[in-house]
């Protein structure tokens, strides 16, 4: 009797760290075995993807980053497939590209991806035609503010310090309302970008979420302050899917799958024997 | 050309009616007003916890909050002020690992006035009850989770600008045999799952009027509660005409 | 003078200024007071730059801190050569970071601290909140009351929507896990989003009449013993 | 052939990522260096990228084109360092206040709109004649929802007496409005959490960097046990629970 007491006790009380075994094992596993999974696009994607695709021929859009360090691991599935998109439709529909930062890391992290997609100004003599990184903007809300009525007093130059007067791209812009379209990549919240673009001047935003921020930010997408959002590394994924780049979204995903059922798992574990020891009655 | 922007004119006009109210409700009980405050579960929790620890001969340990601008760290300081007293009073071990250097000469303040309202100023040792660990996030985390591993709190609460890290703060806690209350407006989820009792969000602010009886915390409490009260109807009324097909009150929201 | 200065009256009415005239410009028209007027612009680029003027706060406080630890040698909270290890770091990237003899923010030697020090072990860090939100997924949820068991089973119901594997149970899943994000999720989240402003409204209000202090509360350094 | 500069940029990659992964297993020195050297170059980076913004946007086109708003800027920035100083301290507050003030007013109006009443008109939606059952059913439940919840958050009526009561049965349900999304919530946070920690190993399983991981992922394992081991040896055991008593 004893024995079999402490097996459902042990079911619900192993050591934490077999539980990050198990986690490790499950992430390390789809380097080493094909398990990828059919990926089915879901709405929000596909509504992100629209609204995207059907800008009208000729629009400035602006690309900002908000993501944190820790945020790049996994919003870069989205960042790289969504700076993708932009160059194809800058390629194709003479879209105008305004990269920018709204935090302290995000300087470097745009730079990073221009030189990963070959599209570096060392890299690419197209560089300040039709797209341009604008570096970071300081001061948080104050510096949105200030940046949408005039943009030319808090970021004179580049983020390579050539003056917007002298990048072609740069004509004729000099506040948010010449702007069509802001897209904002988050790890820490878009409230700021719906209080200083949004609300008082009215231009359309599109979000990519980090998943931890969706449930925050479905009330504004419902209010329509947001136009359309993609959300984790699945919307990343998805968005890959989209635009037929395959990258590290596809890689990451089948991780997801992995090791979500192995929490599921435990949760299961835990609570199957906290049941049988409840209806032996040794709660 | 009007004297106010088009689509500015409802939420000009409801930030200065916020201000009123809340002003109001503020000079109302600062002149006296008795407030009475629905019961919430979390604060009955509170003394339960203090006493279990008073019982089993191990400390209280209190999450000193980050910088001291945030309501939810003037909360933090209120809930403090009453644990501090319950533990002087009982003779409890009270610790709290505190994190800004802003906040520390406040919580200094508060925790030897507790001290000193009780009558225990001579058994109250700065150095061992105010512990800093360090301003950065994951720095304090690990210093917290030291400070659990040796203490062994019977009951821990957390407070006052919680992020990331929260979730391993109130983690190690619960392993080392600690009830764990804590209240948040960030990271609900996850504190609500991990903790014994959570207080989300506003209950932190309202159990901080409560326990503090202070009168600026409870007239603001109560202001807040009648713009609520204003909204949901004004949400009912607008429910009703748009159900019958009209949607004046959009148009006046749009104004 | 000095008794003057040191009012709370002071810093009260300047929170008060620049709160109220930003609130007020925001919504008028007028030439002379309105959001695009010149002063309203020049007092946002004052603002902007007097926040960034605050860069060297952390920075200082961090050295001192740690300088303290070193010339006390501290074993709590950590042994004091940790402290030495920091400053020197310290040094290093600020040396890196600043526009003298070559180097600068935009130099190969940043961007190479960038790559290989900040961006993956800044990620690491998170990434070790993800064991313990593991654990505390296997710990709390316990189908104890029913509180608990409608958490359990609206989490798992995103989690298998979230992942692709959850399509092989069939596509209800993912049908009622949108759901569940879209409708009672986002009721819940807009009323806390609603809570949550009236909360900065009344903080705001009692900072701009001076009734909270608490932010001008305690600034004294030489706390940090 | 990997450059030499390449190597070593993928060997620190690897090992600081390790370094504080290792903190899951416990406390140990690993740890200890990587957190100094992260909180170190954290806070010396984004210095130093304000002082370049400084420098490039401000300071360097007004020695072109003096602008008295900018100097007067820098100026009354320098403000902030009276912090330090023990006897003028309070000279301190006047930039935090200009600075607190600013930011309220920027954002608090704004907030107002897109925070409470544009989220209070989203919810007025028509509860019948959407079209389809689903449509109202939805509707219904949203407006239940929020107006609920929110009455959770009241705080100032007592549950008692016959205006309380309804009210305290109607926050019941707002509990349970909330318990649902913090359940949805809570399995975003899972999605999200592993999806950073997928984006790390990600990072250590490039190919540049996968061998430096299985090295250097081996010897602080090893570490690890080896001394986890060595303390089991020297202590009696103790129980570990997972578990707190019911």
């Amino acid at each position: 009797m004893a024995k079999t007491e402490s097996v459902w006790v042990k079911m619900s009380q192993v050591d934490r760290r077999w539980l990050f075994l198990a986690l490790w094992i499950v992430i390390l596993l789809p380097y080493f075995v094909d398990l990828s999974l059919p990926l089915k696009i879901s709405k929000m994607s596909q509504d992100y993807y629209n609204y995207l695709n059907n800008m009208p021929k000729g629009s400035v859009i602006i690309w900002g980053w908000d993501v944190s360090f820790a945020g790049w691991s996994e919003m870069e599935a989205q960042g790289v497939a969504v700076t993708k998109l932009l160059f194809k439709m800058m390629k194709e529909k003479n879209c105008r590209i305004i990269l920018m930062g709204y935090r302290e890391e995000c300087g470097h992290l745009p730079e990073r991806v221009l030189l990963q997609l070959g599209m570096h100004p060392t890299q690419n003599p197209d560089y300040g035609k039709m797209y341009v990184h604008l570096g970071w903007l300081p001061g948080g809300s104050v510096g949105m503010s200030n940046f949408a009525k005039n943009m030319r007093a808090v970021l004179p130059k580049d983020w390579w310090g050539t003056p917007l007067d002298n990048l072609p791209v740069m004509k004729g812009i000099n506040q948010i309302q010449d702007v069509n379209l802001v897209i904002y990549i988050e790890s820490g919240g878009c409230e700021a970008a719906i209080n200083q673009y949004v609300v008082p001047y009215g231009t359309p935003l599109l979000v990519c979420a980090i998943a931890q921020n969706v449930p925050g930010n479905m009330p504004r997408l419902d209010a329509d302050l947001i136009k359309a959002m993609l959300a984790g590394i699945r919307g990343g994924a998805e968005l890959e899917m989209l635009i037929k780049e395959l990258g590290v979204g596809n890689i990451n995903i089948t991780g997801i799958s992995t090791t979500h059922l192995v929490i599921i798992g435990f949760m299961l574990l835990a609570n199957i024997g906290y049941f049988m020891r409840k209806s032996r009655g040794e709660t | 050309m009007s004297l106010i922007v088009k689509g500015r004119l409802f939420s000009g006009f409801f930030l200065l009616l916020s201000a009123i109210v809340i002003l109001m409700m503020i000079e109302w009980a600062k002149r006296g007003r008795k407030l009475s405050l629905r019961r919430i579960a979390a604060l009955d929790a509170i003394d339960e916890a203090v006493a279990r620890a008073t019982e089993t001969g191990r400390p209280v340990l209190q999450h000193g909050g980050s910088d001291p601008s945030g309501n939810d760290t003037i909360a933090n300081f209120s809930i403090m002020n009453y644990i501090a007293r319950n533990c002087a009073r009982r003779g409890t071990d009270y610790i709290v690992a505190a994190r800004s250097t802003a906040g520390l000469p406040v919580i200094r303040e508060i925790v030897s006035g507790a001290y000193e309202a009780e009558g225990k100023l001579d058994v109250y040792d700065e150095y061992h009850t105010i512990r800093f660990g360090s301003p950065e996030q994951f720095a304090f985390a690990s210093f917290f989770m030291d400070t659990v591993a040796t203490e062994k709190p019977a009951f821990t609460f957390m407070a006052g600008g919680l992020s990331g890290e929260a979730l391993t703060l109130c983690e190690s806690a619960v392993l080392a045999g600690s009830i764990v209350i804590s209240g948040s407006s960030g990271q609900l989820a996850v504190l609500f799952a991990a903790s014994d009792y959570f207080l989300i969000a506003e209950e932190l602010y309202a159990a901080g009027a409560y326990l503090s009886g202070d009168p600026l915390q409870m007239g603001s409490l109560s202001g807040e509660d009648y713009l609520k009260i204003f909204l949901v109807s004004l949400a009912v009324i607008g429910i009703a005409s748009v159900s019958l097909g009209s949607r004046w009150l959009f148009d006046i929201f749009n104004m | 003078m000095a008794l003057i200065l040191k009012r709370r009256e002071i810093p009260i009415l300047l929170t008060a200024f620049f709160a109220v005239y930003m609130m007020v410009a925001y919504h008028l028209t007028l030439p002379w007071l309105s959001e695009t007027s010149q002063f309203t612009k020049d007092l946002q680029t004052f603002s902007q730059i007097l926040g960034v003027m605050a860069l060297g706060l952390g920075y200082i406080a961090i050295v001192r801190l740690h300088v303290g630890y070193i010339s006390r040698r501290v074993k709590h909270p950590q042994h004091w050569l940790w402290s030495a290890w920091l400053l020197i770091v310290l040094a290093i990237v600020t040396i890196v970071g600043l526009p003298i003899g070559g180097f600068g923010v935009r130099s190969s030697q940043l961007r190479w601290v960038y790559d290989s020090v900040l961006l993956p072990m800044r990620g690491a860090m998170y990434a070790v909140v993800s064991f313990y939100i593991a654990s505390a997924a296997y710990r709390v949820f316990l189908a104890r009351n029913r509180e608990a068991a409608v958490m359990l089973g609206c989490s798992i119901i995103v989690m298998m929507t979230n992942a692709p594997v959850g399509e092989l149970l069939g596509t209800w899943v993912g049908d009622l896990g949108s759901w569940l994000l879209k409708v009672p999720c986002m009721a819940g989240e807009r009323a806390l989003a609603i809570c949550a402003g009236f909360g900065s409204l009344v903080l705001a209000w009692r900072m701009i009449t001076g009734r909270e202090t608490g932010y001008l509360r305690g600034a004294r350094e030489g706390g940090a013993e | 052939m990997a450059t030499l500069e390449e190597t070593i940029l993928a060997f620190l990659t690897v090992w600081g990522t390790l370094c504080i992964y290792s903190y899951t297993f416990k406390d140990n020195p690993f740890w200890k260096w990587a957190t100094n050297t992260l909180v170190a170059g954290y806070i010396a980076y984004s210095a130093v990228v304000n002082i370049d913004w400084l420098l490039n946007s401000i300071i360097i086109p007004m020695t072109k084109n003096m602008n008295y708003i900018h100097l007067l800027g820098i100026l009354v920035g320098f403000l902030w360092y009276f912090r330090f100083w023990k006897k003028y301290f309070y000279i301190y507050r006047y930039a935090l206040a200009m600075n607190v003030g600013a930011s309220i007013g920027i954002s608090l109006p704004r907030s107002v709109r897109s925070d409470i009443t544009q989220q209070i008109g989203a919810t007025m939606l028509k509860l019948y004649g959407t079209g389809t059952l689903l449509g109202d059913f939805t509707n219904l439940v949203i407006v239940f929802s929020v107006i609920t919840a929110m009455i959770y958050f009241i705080f100032t009526i007592k549950h008692e007496g016959p205006v309380g009561t309804p009210i305290g049965w109607i926050s019941k349900v707002g509990r349970w409005v909330l318990i649902v999304t913090f359940g949805v919530a809570f399995g975003n946070t899972i999605n999200s959490r592993m999806a950073l920690l997928l984006g790390t190993v990600y990072t250590l399983m490039k190919p540049d960097n996968k061998i430096y991981f299985g090295i250097l992922g081996t010897v602080i394992l090893g570490y690890l046990i080896g001394t986890e081991l060595l303390e089991r040896r020297k202590v009696a055991p103790e129980i570990i629970t997972t578990q707190k008593p019911d």
